[in-house]
């Protein structure tokens, strides 16, 4: 297993060759990247700041639940935080198993669960010049629990 | 007499700029817990929601956890990584 | 889009960027490989072999329904053909959207599609010297039409 | 008197391995369709099923096909890909 959030930038290929064991027959990944529109709006750029000791600690533990729900998965998870640019890559998740069905499984939990509870903030920047912090649209009133396990 | 106990917090994102600041000290009643917290945030500034979530220790909490001056708590505002 | 099946190893990298446009900020991919263990049996290869002009047109027939599910999806897929060891990328599948869901959705169908329709046989060559073909687990007995169009 | 067509069929995989060749020629009666080649086939090799499955110019078929000499006519294994 392995998760980091940090300034560097993600090296994409680096993250799946951690999960490809000969035994690993799917491999599955997801890579997200600064879109150049939102919400009907030109996005010139993208700050992502994190409460950075628990951002690890929590990305950690997600990939963690992860691996628990089907044995034999290998997950590696990235988070980049700092000024990026349209284009660049933000987060980075591959998850192999011997079948394609865990991989999967296990790749999209961990966007899921990232999305929902690693302390992350980002801030569009658009084209008119002016910065706002990005409100999800269902933001939580209450602390977020770990999800409960997953059955197949 | 009643005591109170002086909680530093983090601030983030956009409650940092809603405080104009990256930490801040609340004072609340003793015993603290999170659920104390939340209520004496809410009066800190009108750009705070009513009941914000609390880290404690880098870690969600609850209402009913204790706090302390040496734990690091935070005022965590809705995440939007990804 | 873009579909390919022929010999020609494959570059998880390029097809990954032929979906990285600048309005997508989901991608999800996914990579089969040659696993060294098959139903208790130790593999050393793979033969991948192929009804081309066939397969070539049930890939991209599966490229195209992919892509009619969700407006501006980009779809990249490419399944080798030939003698494969253990390790080496049989199936390489990116999909792009502005969102995660129909990037998720999408790469799926495509794995999900492929494995059902595509005129693509594979012999494993076992550590004992033995080879024979694989015998899917629910073998049709009709030909496989299109998945039904998915709703969300 | 009932007429036949000799329909060539390309084999692939497993079936080709079954019948020891990568075509055969298939004689069936006229009219030709996907059905009746499937029911002649069957008697061609007891190592291929009972109604394999067929693909006529390169896509799946179905029973009610017509099929002459000039189609592509191909019988396809259970796929095995990915």
């Amino acid at each position: 297993m392995h998760s980091h959030v940090g300034p560097e930038p993600i090296d994409v290929a680096r993250i799946t060759e951690m999960v490809m064991r000969a035994g690993n027959g799917g491999i599955a990944t997801f890579i997200g990247t600064v879109r150049d529109f939102a919400d009907g709006s030109a996005v010139v750029g993208m700050e992502y700041s994190a409460y950075l000791q628990m951002a690890r600690k929590e990305l950690a533990a997600i990939v963690a639940e992860a691996a628990a729900a089907a044995p034999e998965t290998d997950i590696a998870a990235v988070h980049r935080i700092g000024e990026l640019t349209v284009g660049d890559v933000s987060i980075a998740i591959a998850a192999g198993h011997a079948h394609r069905g865990p991989a999967f499984d296990a790749c999209r939990y961990v966007i899921e669960e990232a999305k929902r509870r690693v302390p992350i903030w980002k801030r569009e920047h658009y084209a008119s010049g002016r910065s706002e912090w990005v409100v999800p649209p269902h933001a939580p009133t209450d602390a977020p629990a770990a999800a409960p396990p997953r059955g197949d | 007499m009643d005591t109170t106990v002086d909680i530093t917090v983090r601030l983030f994102a956009a409650y940092a700029d809603a405080v104009g600041a990256s930490h801040t000290t609340v004072r609340v009643p003793e015993p603290a817990t999170v659920g104390t917290l939340r209520t004496a945030l809410a009066s800190l500034s009108s750009r705070l929601p009513p009941r914000p979530i609390i880290a404690v220790n880098a870690e969600y909490a609850g209402d009913e956890q204790r706090i302390t001056e040496r734990d690091e708590v935070a005022v965590i505002p809705p995440v939007s990584g990804g």
